[in-house]
């Protein structure tokens, strides 16, 4: 793929390895060899449970956390080599949004600062023009001017997201970087955030790395997605194929949670589960496939051997013997019943 | 010229009280005193001032004075002075409570140390000691001094035993003569001394009491309080508040003591190495007219006191009528003076303060930031005001002048190039020199008298030494120990005699 | 800080705090000319005076006039607290901004120093500290100063290390600000308010320090007039004048008083996490009273677990008039049902569950309407009478499971609490039947669990302790407050199927307030969808979502993820929800509304539409067609 | 709770080392020099090398050091410059008296500032929170010492009802002891109960409105229960913290206290020593002191892992 913006590869982030006193600790991997793609203009979703890695990706890709294996290629460079911090030039191209709209924007800033200090850090603009690009940028997320001499907390969450995305927009990036850009929003501000990023989007070619947790919200807005278990990659590929055919038994456990909008179709499904026991098994199984311990599928095989990347009919890859055997013999539809 | 005593006959201060006591000889009660000096050695030669009490129980002097003032002899038997030799003879039979024997030789080695230690100004004059006979020893002195037996009678004629002064920690493991020993055990370092009698001790009549405890109780408030809720029986009090309280409460007693103390300034760097104005006699004086001296006894003093400016109260032999209004508050002339001298704006110097001290020379730094001239004031560790005097950390210092002291020590303590507290090391005025000398050379104090008045006429226009008042020693006391005629004190010390004393029941 | 933002109870603490230490730093400046003597004017034959008209406060041990050595002891006070105080934030702040941010060995060792300088007594490190330098105001206040800039250096390196770990910092980071730009420019600012009020403590600490050094004599020393030195002497004149000691005494107190009321106002005032109303609500001249009832009484009926008619709860702000959060709340449920309450956050959906366990907080009041649980009126009953109705007929599930449990007992104590207390079981018994519950939830090792503490078990274990302390005396009523919000997709899904499994054995009602209308559609049989503290539509959860009445319902359902169709722009409903107090009077949606218009001016009432038991709060829910659930 | 103490123990180790350095290197630095001190300005150069040689002042640095620490180590800090008194020995007399003081004043302050911040916490903006928290802010204002002051003048000096000066030990007078430490414990309390009692009013506030408050109560556990059962003993967790550090402060108030009640502790020892430049009792009195401190901060870690099972070790 040579038109990829970004390309991951085999990335590993380690916690908690720092050596104390002189006794190393052995680390906990966040991320484990995880491998994606993102394409210029495209959309990638990333989906996965609290706890799956998926945050750590995008701070190793903000450069926030270092990466202890593995390669990010952004335009040719290595940004896991970069050690002491990203040049300005890479900086100025991967920018993010994060989900807490009160604890991102600084209390004690106006809306100007927080919106012109990107402008400050990488650009010799005049005061006067860095106000006008404020300004335009305010409006560009469907704020006031007037509203740049206020401080972040006089703002409703939806306003203060828009805020951070002006600051994110400031710049002009080539890839920002969505960490659960609205999950701490209302239902009714949700789409009008998304809405703004994809309107953004669409006038400025930009790519998007969209971290959630909610595979609907993602399917909407996503061209690819790839679902996270435990610091494992487990399934990638186009939203449609993934929402509609998933390839993985987790990325299925995912869809097949969701409460459907349709009562009758819900009762239904929820008819035909099982009510399976609480697994007193530990989540992260050790050895062999890490969904093991949870997959109703689990066959011993998914013990002995680690499953590889295997490709999928309909486009992407799923870490799951079953993508092996028979694509086609797994059900199409989501809510369908997931007994063998 | 030779002065002798011949068999002076033996007595002790307790065979006096014998009169008027039944003679039951065992030891019975506990006396309670109160210092108001922490106690800094119990090494009799180590000891700089403030806190003899801590040792009179257990040393015993080769002479002492009894309350009539007169020396008598205690461990020695006699002795002559023959010009710059003085042979003593000691009584024999003397042991320490470690059990050895007091002998000659080891009575030199005393009086060595004394010398050596150079820490008692007494024995100044003092060059060497050495066993003569068996109970002899002779004293050899660098020039005569008519007090030398006197300064015997303090600390430099404390006898230590010979164990004793080779252990290092002398200064709490004190091994005496005297009829109560220290008990380390009881005792409460900062806070509590104990003593009991001593074993096989040549007097049994002068161990009166079963036990002795002296308290250090430094704060005045504290002392009183003591003194009050019966904690203990007899305290030292300097002229204060609380010594005012004392006179009005019931059932306490303020016993006035005779001899008495002379509170006084003492300018040491009167060279002007650090503080320059003081180079000028004039700046002395002006100092010395500045100080209201009424208004000072009677406010700082509560009216225990009489105004000075000489070391000596009136009727003591040294005492020099002449001197008296010499330095009367004079504001005016004070002010002159300072102009005079080219000092109207003033200057500022450091005063060392210890906290019994505190509120006179608070009032002292009043009177002279009148003339402008600005005492800083800085506390110093109660006990160590003297040590500390004799240092050059301070350009000035403060001290009480003990009314009971030879007039000589007036050279050997401030005047002599090499005088305790005279720690810059100042030439005197060749005349002053010669005049102490000549007091030295007469035996008779008639014939002293006016040689020392001179002197003292001298001292007062350099004005270095600036007297204020002279107090009596005060004691505080329960009715029941004022009552108690055991309970004798040491002339113009703040020592009662511990040997004799006997509780009334 | 805006004044417009202090409260009237706030100015009574300032002004005469402000007055007091505007007096002393008069005192100060000007004291030559204040004081009616020189203060080391002695004057010994009138001393130990009481107060005089020629000596207000009297006279000391000389005879120096006390109020005179007081104006210049302000002096000293003032000297004091200024260069101790900073020298403290001078060596504090940018050694404590350095070892921060620079962290490594340069923080361990300099906060080793830190922790050992602060293991011994403050006053016996200023004490050795002067040792080294001497006794005298300044050097002691050098001592203060070093004593006290390890508070300062703690302080600006926490402060570093909290604001570093800030989403702000990791934005700033993200932008390519350079660490010490995110110093100065993104951390320090964030340093100001904590800094002002440790300053405000640290000048109290350092006045109370030279007081009390000076007092022991270490301090500034005599005759220089400090209120320590007063006191020194005023202890050794305790009998003779007791006086002495009050105006230096309370002096001190009154400044260190002052300080200290400054610094817990500024605290107040400027400390972070104070969220002020948003500045743009719906443009209305005046908030909507706790209007009278639009809606028709709901009369008893005989299947009724609930009632709730009329309900109306106001919150007091601090300092402030209530505000209705909760108005016209009417709804019933039946034995054995489960409504769902939905609406997005500030719609009152949560107060109206605490409401119904007489659980408000402070300031908040129930201002009318009847509860009747079973037939009785909970809102009558004595607060015994309703604390025993509390557990045994209605109980209630929190959102957070990690912070509804508490965290200083084992899970299993709580349980077999309220068994002991509720239903009077003994020890046994109820360790026993606690076991029973925690099995039933589907907890496997249920013995062993009983032990755990809270933060040791997942949110979803955590979630099943607190719903079988919730079942363990068989309530009537459960009220489920977003009970699966703080769980992952999955566990949720686990916790709704237990609450079915539950509900089918214990037969109770329950209330499951969301504000996903997803989980509703799986969990509910019926559903009141709340926006702005009323309810705006009540259906049949099948009617709710193939036929609703009200826009707003409308609009939410078609912005779910599920029912949004394929590609953005994805439908969405303009605007925000406004805050209580900024209520319009009429129809309370209508400035979001696409179909408003005047009619919705007034009140509206929650009236039946075309289907029994279907009711919506909308002059125009006949005529309009509106978007249902795919 | 082992493990907790011994891993608490393993902590201070380097603490206890750190202080020893700082301790035995800051009394290098002072200006003066001992022997010069203990001679005076008249000692020959022979006596001031001998008194050198004593002290072990001619070794270098690390060497003493060293040679202290090991001495230390044993309990024998040393002996006084000034006199042949065992630093051991002198600051063991002295540490009862301040120590009943402190802890007399703890037992004061945890009794006061608890019931005062509970009752406060449980009417709020009540008249009774009103009071307490003006008392405390009040007491925080007040300098001990002329609290004592005040105090001894009222129920010492007029009334009569307690000595004003002195202290009476323990195991002498038990009746008097308590006399005898009532006043000063009352003085040296006062500020650190009101800053539990604003400390526990505000733990209790906080802890009122958790989620786990609120779900006690709707069990319908009665309100009592629920306070002191439930609130109290999460809100007691940010107390110890802060006790622990009153504590520290109580045991610096008591060198300063003691002085106006006249009592001979490690204040009364402190200062004289610091006149003297007595540099080990200097050391000793603050080694001393640093291992007080330590042991209440390992008793309030162990308090603090009782209350708070997060704090315990896995």
């Amino acid at each position: 793929m040579t038109d990829a913006l970004l390309r991951i590869e085999d990335l590993t982030v380690t916690y908690g390895g720092r050596s104390l006193l002189g006794l190393r600790r052995s680390g906990v991997d966040a991320v484990k060899a995880a491998t994606l793609t993102i394409g210029a203009g495209e959309t990638l979703g990333l989906v996965g449970e609290s706890g799956s890695g998926k945050s750590s990706i995008a701070n190793a890709l903000l450069g926030l956390v270092p990466a202890s294996a593995g390669r990010m290629m952004f335009n040719n460079t290595d940004l896991a080599a970069l050690r002491d911090g990203y040049p300005p030039e890479v900086r100025r191209q991967i920018q993010a949004v994060f989900q807490d709209p009160y604890s991102s924007l600084n209390p004690s800033m106006t809306v100007e600062q927080i919106v012109t200090e990107p402008l400050k850090i990488h650009t010799g603009l005049d005061p006067a023009a860095r106000r006008d690009r404020a300004e335009d940028l305010l409006r560009l997320v469907g704020l006031a001017p007037t509203h740049l001499g206020r401080y972040p907390n006089e703002f409703s969450g939806g306003q203060r997201q828009r805020i951070a995305i002006a600051a994110a927009l400031a710049l002009q990036p080539k890839l920002i970087v969505l960490d659960e850009p609205v999950s701490a929003l209302d239902v009714s501000t949700q789409n009008q955030i998304i809405n703004l990023l994809y309107e953004r989007r669409d006038a400025t070619g930009m790519s998007y790395l969209l971290i959630a947790h909610d595979l609907a919200l993602v399917h909407h807005i996503s061209d690819r997605i790839a679902v996270m278990y435990l610091g494992h990659i487990v399934e990638e590929g186009p939203a449609d194929r993934v929402y509609h055919a998933p390839a993985h038994p987790y990325t299925r456990a995912l869809l097949d949670a969701v409460p459907l909008l349709d009562p009758a179709r819900q009762r239904a499904r929820r008819a035909a589960r099982r009510s399976a026991p609480v697994s007193d098994l530990p989540r992260a199984a050790t050895g062999g496939c890490p969904y093991r311990n949870r997959c109703p599928l689990a066959m011993p095989r998914c013990r002995a051997e680690t499953p590889p990347v295997l490709p999928v009919a309909g486009g992407g890859t799923a870490r799951c013997f079953l993508a092996e055997s028979d694509i086609a013999a797994h059900p199409a539809r989501p809510e369908g019943v997931t007994a063998p | 010229m030779t002065f002798a005593i011949r068999k002076l006959a033996y007595s002790t201060f307790a065979a006096a009280a014998l009169f008027v006591l039944p003679a039951t000889a065992d030891p019975a009660g506990t006396f309670r005193f109160a210092e108001q000096a922490k106690l800094i050695t119990m090494d009799p030669h180590n000891h700089s001032g403030g806190g003899f009490s801590y040792l009179r129980p257990v040393y015993e002097s080769l002479f002492d004075r009894n309350p009539d003032g007169d020396i008598v002899p205690v461990l020695a038997d006699s002795y002559q002075v023959d010009g710059r030799t003085v042979t003593i003879t000691l009584k024999p039979g003397i042991t320490f409570s470690d059990g050895t024997d007091l002998t000659a030789d080891l009575a030199a080695r005393n009086l060595n140390r004394v010398i050596e230690l150079g820490v008692n100004a007494g024995v100044k004059l003092a060059e060497k000691a050495e066993a003569t006979g068996p109970d002899q020893i002779t004293l050899t002195l660098k020039s005569p001094d008519p007090s030398i037996i006197d300064a015997l009678s303090g600390t430099a004629g404390m006898m230590v035993s010979a164990a004793a002064l080779d252990d290092p920690a002398l200064d709490r493991n004190p091994v005496g003569t005297g009829p109560y020993v220290y008990s380390p055990e009881e005792s409460r370092e900062g806070e509590l001394r104990v003593y009991t009698p001593a074993p096989g001790y040549r007097d049994p009549e002068a161990q009166g009491l079963a036990r002795i405890e002296i308290s250090e109780i430094p704060d005045n408030t504290a002392r009183l309080n003591a003194l009050k809720t019966g904690q203990v029986d007899l305290a030292i009090f300097l002229s204060s508040p609380q010594a005012a309280i004392v006179d009005r409460t019931p059932g306490l007693k303020l016993l006035r003591q005779p001899g008495g103390t002379t509170y006084h300034l003492s300018v040491l760097d009167r060279e002007g190495t650090q503080v320059p104005a003081f180079a000028d006699p004039r700046v002395r004086m002006a100092m010395n007219y500045a100080i209201d001296r009424e208004a000072f006894s009677k406010a700082v003093e509560f009216g225990l006191s009489t105004p000075a400016t000489q070391p000596y109260a009136e009727g003591l032999w040294a005492y020099d009528p002449a001197l008296e209004g010499r330095y009367a508050y004079d504001l005016d002339k004070a002010k002159a003076l300072m102009q005079e001298a080219g000092y109207a704006e003033g200057f500022e110097f450091t005063m060392p303060s210890i906290p019994i001290f505190a509120s006179r020379l608070e009032a002292v730094a009043g009177f002279l930031k009148e003339i402008n001239v600005t005492m800083n004031i800085q506390t110093v560790e109660p006990g160590t005001l003297a040590r500390r005097s004799r240092t050059t950390d301070f350009p000035a210092t403060n001290l009480v002048w003990n009314n009971a002291i030879d007039p000589k020590f007036v050279t050997t303590y401030y005047v002599a190039e090499d005088a305790v507290f005279n720690p810059f090391r100042i030439k005197p005025d060749p005349k002053l020199t010669e005049l102490s000398e000549a007091g030295l050379a007469i035996a008779d104090e008639a014939g002293r008298a006016p040689i020392y008045r001179e002197m003292l006429g001298r001292l007062a226009e350099e004005s270095y030494m600036i007297f204020i008042t002279t107090t009596p020693i005060l004691f505080g006391a329960s009715d029941a120990v004022a009552t108690n005629e055991t309970v004798q004190f040491r002339p113009g010390t703040d020592t009662p005699y511990f040997a004799g004393i006997r509780l009334g029941n | 800080m805006k004044l417009s933002h202090v409260r009237p109870s706030t100015l009574a603490v300032v002004i005469p705090s402000v007055a007091v230490l505007a007096t002393l730093l008069i005192c100060a400046l000007f004291a030559e000319w204040l004081a009616p003597y020189d203060p080391l004017q002695q004057n010994l034959m009138d001393m130990l005076q009481g107060p005089s008209a020629e000596h207000w406060l009297g006279t000391d041990d000389l005879g120096r006039d006390v109020l005179s050595r007081m104006i210049h002891g302000s002096r000293i006070a003032v000297i004091a607290a200024a260069e101790a105080t900073g020298l403290a934030v001078l060596i504090g702040v940018p050694v404590g901004l350095f070892i921060g941010y620079r962290g490594g060995w340069w923080d361990w060792v300099t906060m080793r120093l830190v922790e050992a300088i602060v293991s011994i007594p403050g006053i016996m490190v200023a004490i050795v500290i002067i040792a080294i330098l001497g006794t005298g105001l300044h050097r002691a206040m050098f001592a203060l100063g070093i004593l006290y800039s390890t508070a300062f250096l703690r302080l600006a390196r926490s402060v570093v290390l909290t604001e570093r770990e800030e989403v702000y910092v990791r934005s700033a980071r993200v932008i390519g600000a350079s660490p010490s730009r995110i110093l100065v420019r993104h951390i320090f600012l964030n340093i100001a308010p904590p800094l002002i009020v440790q300053v405000t403590l640290t000048v109290g600490a350092v006045l109370l320090a030279e007081a009390g050094l000076s007092f022991i004599g270490i301090g500034v020393q005599p005759p220089q007039a400090s209120w320590g030195t007063m006191l020194n002497t005023a202890a050794a004149y305790m009998e003779l004048n007791a006086f002495l000691a009050v105006p230096p005494g309370l002096a001190i107190v009154a400044t260190v008083l002052s300080v200290n009321l400054l610094g817990d106002v500024l605290r107040d005032s400027i400390g972070r996490g104070i969220r002020l109303p948003e500045a743009t609500p719906v443009h209305v001249p005046a908030s909507a009273p706790a209007r009278s009832r639009s809606s028709e009484p709901m009369t008893p009926r005989a299947d009724d677990a609930l009632l709730v008619d009329g309900l109306t709860v106001t919150v007091s702000p601090k300092g402030g008039q209530p505000v209705p959060v909760v108005t016209d709340m009417s709804f019933r449920i039946g034995r054995g049902e489960t409504l769902g309450l939905v609406g997005e956050s500030g719609s009152g959906k949560t107060v109206t569950g605490l409401a119904l366990m007489g659980l408000i907080g402070a300031g908040g009041r129930i201002a009318g309407g009847r509860v009747l649980l079973d037939g009785t009126d909970l809102l009558s009953l004595p607060a015994s009478g309703l604390e025993a109705a509390r557990g045994s007929d209605i109980a209630m599930v929190f959102q957070d499971p990690t912070t509804s449990l508490n965290p200083a007992f084992t899970v299993g104590s709580q349980i077999a609490e309220v068994l002991r207390v509720k239903q009077g079981l003994s020890r046994r018994a109820a360790r026993d039947r606690t076991v029973e519950l925690i099995d039933r939830v589907g907890i496997p090792r249920p013995a062993e669990r009983a032990d755990a503490y809270p933060h040791e078990l997942s949110g979803g274990m955590a979630q099943r302790i607190a719903i079988a302390r919730a079942l363990s005396c068989g309530p009537k009523l459960l009220i489920a407050d977003e009970p699966t919000t703080a769980l992952d997709v999955t566990v949720q899904q686990e916790i709704l199927d237990l609450f079915r499994d539950l509900q089918d054995d214990f037969g109770m009602a329950m209330l499951f307030v969301t504000h996903d209308l997803a989980v509703a559609a799986d969990i509910c049989d019926r559903i009141a969808v709340m926006y702005c503290g009323e309810i705006v539509e009540t259906a049949s959860v099948d009617r709710l979502f193939s036929h609703p009445r009200h826009p707003y319902t409308s609009g939410l359902l078609s912005a779910m993820p599920h029912g949004a169709s394929g590609t953005p722009p994805l439908p969405v409903i303009p605007g925000t929800v406004p805050p209580p107090g900024s209520w319009p009077p009429g129809c309370r949606f209508a400035s979001r509304c696409a179909h408003a218009d005047a009619a919705c001016a007034a009140p509206v009432p929650l009236t039946t539409a075309e289907v029994p038991g279907q009711q919506v709060r909308c002059v125009h829910a006949a005529a309009l067609t509106l978007e249902a659930a795919q | 709770m082992l493990r907790l103490i011994g891993q608490r123990l393993l902590a201070m180790v380097p603490l206890l080392l750190i202080v020893s350095v700082l301790t035995f290197s800051f009394t290098a630095l002072l200006p003066s020099d001992p022997v010069d001190l203990i001679i005076g300005d008249r000692g020959s150069e022979e006596q001031y090398q001998m008194i050198r040689e004593r002290l072990g002042l001619n070794e270098p640095f690390v060497t003493r050091y060293v040679t202290w620490l090991g001495q230390a180590v044993q309990g024998d800090l040393g002996t006084s410059f000034f006199n042949s008194v065992r630093v051991t020995d002198a600051v063991m007399l002295r540490m009862p008296a301040t120590l009943s003081l402190t802890f007399a004043s703890v037992l004061i302050s945890v009794v006061v500032g608890l019931g005062a911040g509970v009752a406060a916490a449980l009417r709020p903006r009540s008249w009774i929170d009103r009071l307490a928290t003006v008392g405390a802010t009040i007491g925080q204002a007040v300098p001990n010492f002329w609290f004592g002051l005040i105090l001894a003048s009222v129920f010492a000096v007029s009334l009569r009802w307690f000595p004003a000066t002195g202290y009476v030990r323990l195991a002498e007078d038990p009746a008097g002891w308590l006399r005898s430490i009532t006043l000063p414990a009352l003085a040296l309390g006062l500020s650190t109960s009101a800053a539990i009692a604003r400390q526990v009013r505000s733990a209790m506030v906080g802890v009122l409105q958790q989620d786990y408050i609120r779900a006690a109560r709707a069990q319908g556990l009665p309100a009592r229960r629920v306070i002191f059962r439930h609130a109290l003993k999460n809100a007691l967790v940010p107390v110890v913290t802060v006790l622990s550090f009153q504590i520290t402060v109580l045991l610096g108030g008591a060198l300063i206290v003691e002085q106006v009640f006249a009592i001979n502790g490690i204040g009364s020892l402190a200062v004289a020593a610091v006149r003297q430049q007595d540099i080990p009792m200097i050391q000793g009195i603050v080694l001393v002191l640093v291992l007080v401190v330590m042991a209440v901060q390992l008793a309030t870690d162990v308090l603090y892992g009782l209350i708070n099972p997060k704090a315990r070790p896995a």
